[in-house]
């Protein structure tokens, strides 16, 4: 097998799901014969007939259908046609998915698959990031894969799982990721990953920022510095446990996070460490989000909207003169 | 406000009280309508001595319109009841017993305090607790039958109820749209009770008739006499036969009056006296026992009996529900997902590495 | 798929191709789909060429029904393009250099690089800059309306359009009924190009005519033939008048093609060949010239003629257009409030005290 | 006259704009002859014909409606009946409200008002407290009063702003508060407000909050301690400045909220504190906020589900042991 994108991960493993479990089917927008906008189906509606169909332009209720196909038993994916469109199915993810269990005591298992992030030229309505919106709600688990493995057992992962999981998928990384063969191993889900091992600073990152953090830590090492690099993979649950090891390593810590900075990952991933390892801080932890405006169209803006390897890597130098 | 005006979709009204209405059928939808009535009488009860905390929402007028979705369904068929269904539940297995405890938020009961009132079922069952986002649950049920399709199971049915004032929400627009494009077996009623809360039917929508809202969604309508027991009995079960022999969605809209507020705080001053005097303000459960006692099919003495029967096993249930304890905090695992432990810890082993 | 059969709403077509379509109304629309077509054209090439960032959605075939709106609005009216009307947002006011500006993100454009593409307006001039998500704008439009209504202007009328597939959102439908219920003068023209994006309309949507669902928001609903210029311009002319005199909101249903993919980036190969060749697929640039040729109102000199000012307009504002600086991220405020400056400070006053 | 509760002072704010200025109107069902849900319009749509107007039951087309009428120069106020409901908006919201201005040069001063929050009773659906979802979007202000007088002059600030606000008026509070006369003098906006001055420790809390807050101070000065309570009353923008100037006082914070830990108001505003207020902190900061789950229906669930006077007091006492 030629190298796989993490694109094409994503189409093998939902092609897996369709072929070991017949409870599985996708609905959403362009998916059917099409492929779907980014070709994340193709080739599936001809290989399962009847269980890869095209839906009406209607979030809120292709979601309502999974949600009522999902009591029922069956494990439906719901591809968003952009995570940005996520807000017309928002009430039935967040009051209904994410309520169900709880309510009632009769699992939601359903995944919402967004394709999520910044691309130059998307815009403000192509290139959101919406993990901290619906990890917020309790009931909700929120992926948010950086490579081209984990996005393949990740939404594997998600599909077996008994609660709703909102799969954030970077466009992004889509094409510029590849790997030369699928993993065999998982990590246990819930688990975050030390992307790169170092001992001046830590950086937690997620999705496509992990790239940039990695890019930066080359970077800094140039000026002498060893960086390490947390990768969460899941935003809800946040392993706790794995960053306050690092940053008992480190004592120093940057979050970075595509996403705008107000009550997002790097500000929850900030709270949990000053609450819980305070102790472990050798300097004020910080964080780096997008700028606080929507995302910008022009390539230029955009580049300087979201965080990048040179911003990532200015962070971390004042970091760590703190 | 204009009451609907006949509708080409609504095809020949040849088939008004109908054969298929049998005694026995007509029989049990009464009943229940009167264990649904008396039921939200003491629940009326219970909120006003402040036993019932924040709010009670009743049916009272739509019991005929809410029991012959409820009767015509099965087990294996999904059914999301809405505000005003205490006797379309009722009619689908749902008890005085769980309605008391979820009402009075026992943890015996099946929503076990978490949620109450209205915001009642058991999912796994087929019987969907509604959320309160009105439209909601049009596609979930849609959903329910896809999932049965997707299993080869044929034969179910899904239904489901709305007030004329969930009409406005993108939500059941989506739904319906959708039970067209999917050609689901379900059937979904809509009690145009002239009123959403307060809204009139014209700050609602600008249409003579919802009714013809079915053609636009590619699904079959009909109407029935809202307060009329034998031409609801009638239209939804002829309904609920053509979804399941395979003719796909049905709409039905029914015009009425709820003879009571939106919940038990609303005096309901704003329904002119005109209309409580019109023809849409009959009680349905009086005008359904007086047909009943016409066509001979219960005597006063049975509806007598009856009426003391449930009014017996009401008190008793609330008397029963109201010793039970309450749910207690310290008990709870305040944990809202199954994977998950409440300390957020994945539940799944780690061997998988 | 079915295309729409006549509709009892959609009234007497007496009046095609009626006298009220000037000659120098047809000049100046077929004008304007030949500036829309060709400067899509070369949009296509600065895509291809990479200068175009994202993507390039393009209306061609679209043109007749898109102008026809933005003709009859004027000064003072509001009006929310959608997708695929390049000609209507040319007719409203829009500029060659604007669009050109927006979609190469240059500072200088209405957007100044924040916004591309077809996101693309001046809210203040009652040119509203859509959001992508399908709907949205119907509503939106409603309010203008409303503040027009709130201070006594009268006169003023609302145009939008929208895909079939949009009519599939909740949004499209809220916004309808609301319509209807404020009887607003409103104008929704929906093109029916039989797909949405890939999808085909048996798969949107399952009534046989979206005109059907005018009654149900209790408006007013009219056909035109999509790539027909003077139909378009007679009946959506018709629709923006009755709206204007007061007789409330106007739905117009068009069945068209587009003759281009989704964006740029698509072949379309989904369409079948079968369909591009029945009636639907005729290119409405070809039709409307043959008809002023054959009316005598335009000669093919002059086709001849504003071809190549078109051009070279387009060529030239191209040519200036990418030697235009792009914007520059140190300079911007990276501010999204008007009331706080880009520290989050409040800008007000601390006297209030 | 006689004590103006909280809920009147919202309807005073909303007569008072309209009487002073004829660009406001009220849309939200029904508002008009009933006067609302809460009666938070009573009397209004007689005082002003016209201009308090039933809607139909659609969310997404309300907003629609207010901006598309702010562009053009009105100010609406829409009336959720619950801010639960809002999620139907939210799209409206976030999507179009939020970016207008920055897209665009337009501003879109409109106020969506969201009666929030718990009370006994009211279950999953009519309990919410959506501030940490708005807050989260660049272009929207997230008001979240406490006191009467806030509530009146911050409604009527909200309207004077040329932003979309998103204004949390708090359920619990609606009818339970209340003040001999309107204020005559408004703090400027933006700003918090020190609602109790301490020494040993800072509470920083919002709406509701601030008076289990308050109540927990009064707690612990029997066991001789003396708590100072920052009301936020904007929670976008965060008054840091306060905070900061509070901490430094005290050395120690707890952030209070009613609303899920994960991203929200506690989240935000610790990780500010710590990131720009690091050296002040003589001990971790903490939060307390509403358990991970819907808001239960059943009181004595609602009742430890939210945080209370003696979970804050609790929570206080550990800090100081901290
Ligand atoms: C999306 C949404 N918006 C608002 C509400 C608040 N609400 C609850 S019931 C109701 C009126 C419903 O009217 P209708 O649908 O006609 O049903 P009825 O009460 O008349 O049976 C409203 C506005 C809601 N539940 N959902
Ligand atoms: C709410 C929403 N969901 C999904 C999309 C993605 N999307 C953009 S255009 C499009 C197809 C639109 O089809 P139609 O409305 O028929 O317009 P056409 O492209 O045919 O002109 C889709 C699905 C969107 N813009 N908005
Ligand atoms: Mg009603
Ligand atoms: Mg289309």
């Amino acid at each position: 097998m030629s190298a796989i994108t993490y694109l094409e991960a994503i189409r093998l493993a939902q092609q897996k799901a369709l072929q070991d479990d017949p409870r599985v089917f996708i609905y959403g927008q362009d998916i059917g014969g099409f492929g779907g906008a980014f070709k994340a189906t193709k080739n599936l509606a001809k290989e399962f007939p009847g269980r890869v169909l095209d839906s009406p332009i209607s979030e809120d209720a292709m979601v309502g259908l999974a949600i009522g196909a999902a009591v029922e038993g069956m494990r439906p994916i719901i591809e968003m046609q952009f995570a940005d469109f996520s807000t017309c199915g928002f009430n039935q993810i967040v009051n209904q998915a994410a309520t169900l269990h709880y309510r009632t005591g009769t699992p939601c298992p359903l995944v919402v698959r967004l394709p999520s992030g910044g691309t130059p030229g998307g815009g403000p309505f192509h290139s959101q990031s919406m993990e901290a919106i619906y990890a917020h709600y309790p009931g909700l688990i929120v992926m948010t894969p950086a490579t081209v493995e984990d996005a393949y057992t990740m939404l594997l992962e998600a599909v077996a799982l008994d609660d709703p999981v909102i799969f954030c998928e970077h466009k992004f990384l889509y094409y510029h990721l590849k790997a030369d063969k699928l993993p065999e191993t998982v990590l246990p889900f819930g688990k975050a990953k030390i992307a790169r091992q170092g001992r001046d600073a830590t950086v937690v990152a997620y999705s496509a920022m992990v790239h940039e953090a990695l890019a930066a830590a080359e970077e800094l090492t140039h000026d002498g510095y060893d960086i390490e690099v947390v990768d969460l993979r899941t935003v809800r649950p946040i392993d706790t446990d794995t960053i306050l090891a690092s940053v008992a390593r480190t004592g120093r810590l940057l979050v970075v996070g595509e996403a705008w900075p107000w009550g997002g990952v790097a500000a929850e991933v900030i709270a949990r460490v000053a609450t819980e390892g305070f102790g472990l801080l050798d300097a004020p932890p910080q964080r780096l989000n997008a700028k606080e405006t929507p995302v910008p169209y022009h390539p230029a803006l955009w580049g300087t909207h979201r965080p990048t390897a040179s911003s990532v890597a200015n962070s971390l130098r004042q970091l760590l003169e703190l | 406000m204009t009451l609907g005006k006949a509708s080409d979709s609504d095809g020949p009204r040849a088939t008004k009280h109908s054969p298929e209405v049998t005694r026995e059928n007509a029989r049990r939808a009464y009943r229940i309508m009167l264990e649904a009535r008396i039921l939200e009488e003491k629940l009326a009860v219970l909120y006003r001595s402040g036993k019932i905390v924040g709010g009670v929402f009743l049916g009272r007028g739509q019991e005929a319109l809410s029991v012959s979705l409820g009767i015509h369904l099965r087990r294996g068929d999904v059914y999301a009841p809405l505000i005003r269904d205490q006797a379309g539940r009722m009619a689908f297995g749902d008890t005085i017993l769980d309605t008391m405890r979820t009402y009075l938020g026992s943890s015996l009961g099946s929503m076990r305090g978490r949620d109450g009132n209205i915001h009642r079922g058991r999912p796994s069952e087929g019987y969907h607790a509604m959320i309160s986002h009105l439209g909601a649950m049009v596609s979930t049920v849609c959903g329910g039958l896809m999932a049965k399709r997707f299993r080869g199971e044929t034969g179910a049915v899904g239904g489901t109820c709305i007030g004329e004032g969930g009409t406005s929400t993108g939500s059941f627009h989506e739904g319906m749209n959708l039970a067209g494009v999917e050609k689901l077996p379900i059937v979904v009623v809509v009690a145009n009770n002239q009123f959403s809360y307060s809204t009139p039917n014209d700050r609602q929508f600008a249409c003579n008739d919802l009714l013809v809202r079915a053609e636009g969604y590619g699904v079959r309508g009909r109407r029935a006499v809202g307060n009329d027991l034998m031409d609801c009995l009638s239209v939804i079960g002829e309904a609920v036969s053509a979804a399941r022999s395979g003719e796909g969605p049905q709409l039905v809209v029914a015009d009425l009056l709820r003879l009571v507020g939106h919940g038990e705080h609303d005096d309901a001053s704003y329904i002119p006296a005109a209309m409580k005097e019109s023809s849409l303000g009959g009680d349905c459960l009086d005008l359904a026992r007086t047909t009943l006692l016409e066509k001979g099919w219960l005597t006063g003495e049975e509806a007598a009996d009856w009426q003391k029967i449930v009014e017996k096993e009401v008190e008793e249930t609330s008397s029963k529900v109201l010793r039970e304890p309450s749910p207690d905090p310290s008990e709870e695992d305040w944990n809202a997902f199954s994977c998950l432990d409440s300390q957020q810890n994945s539940r799944y082993p780690e061997e998988r590495q």
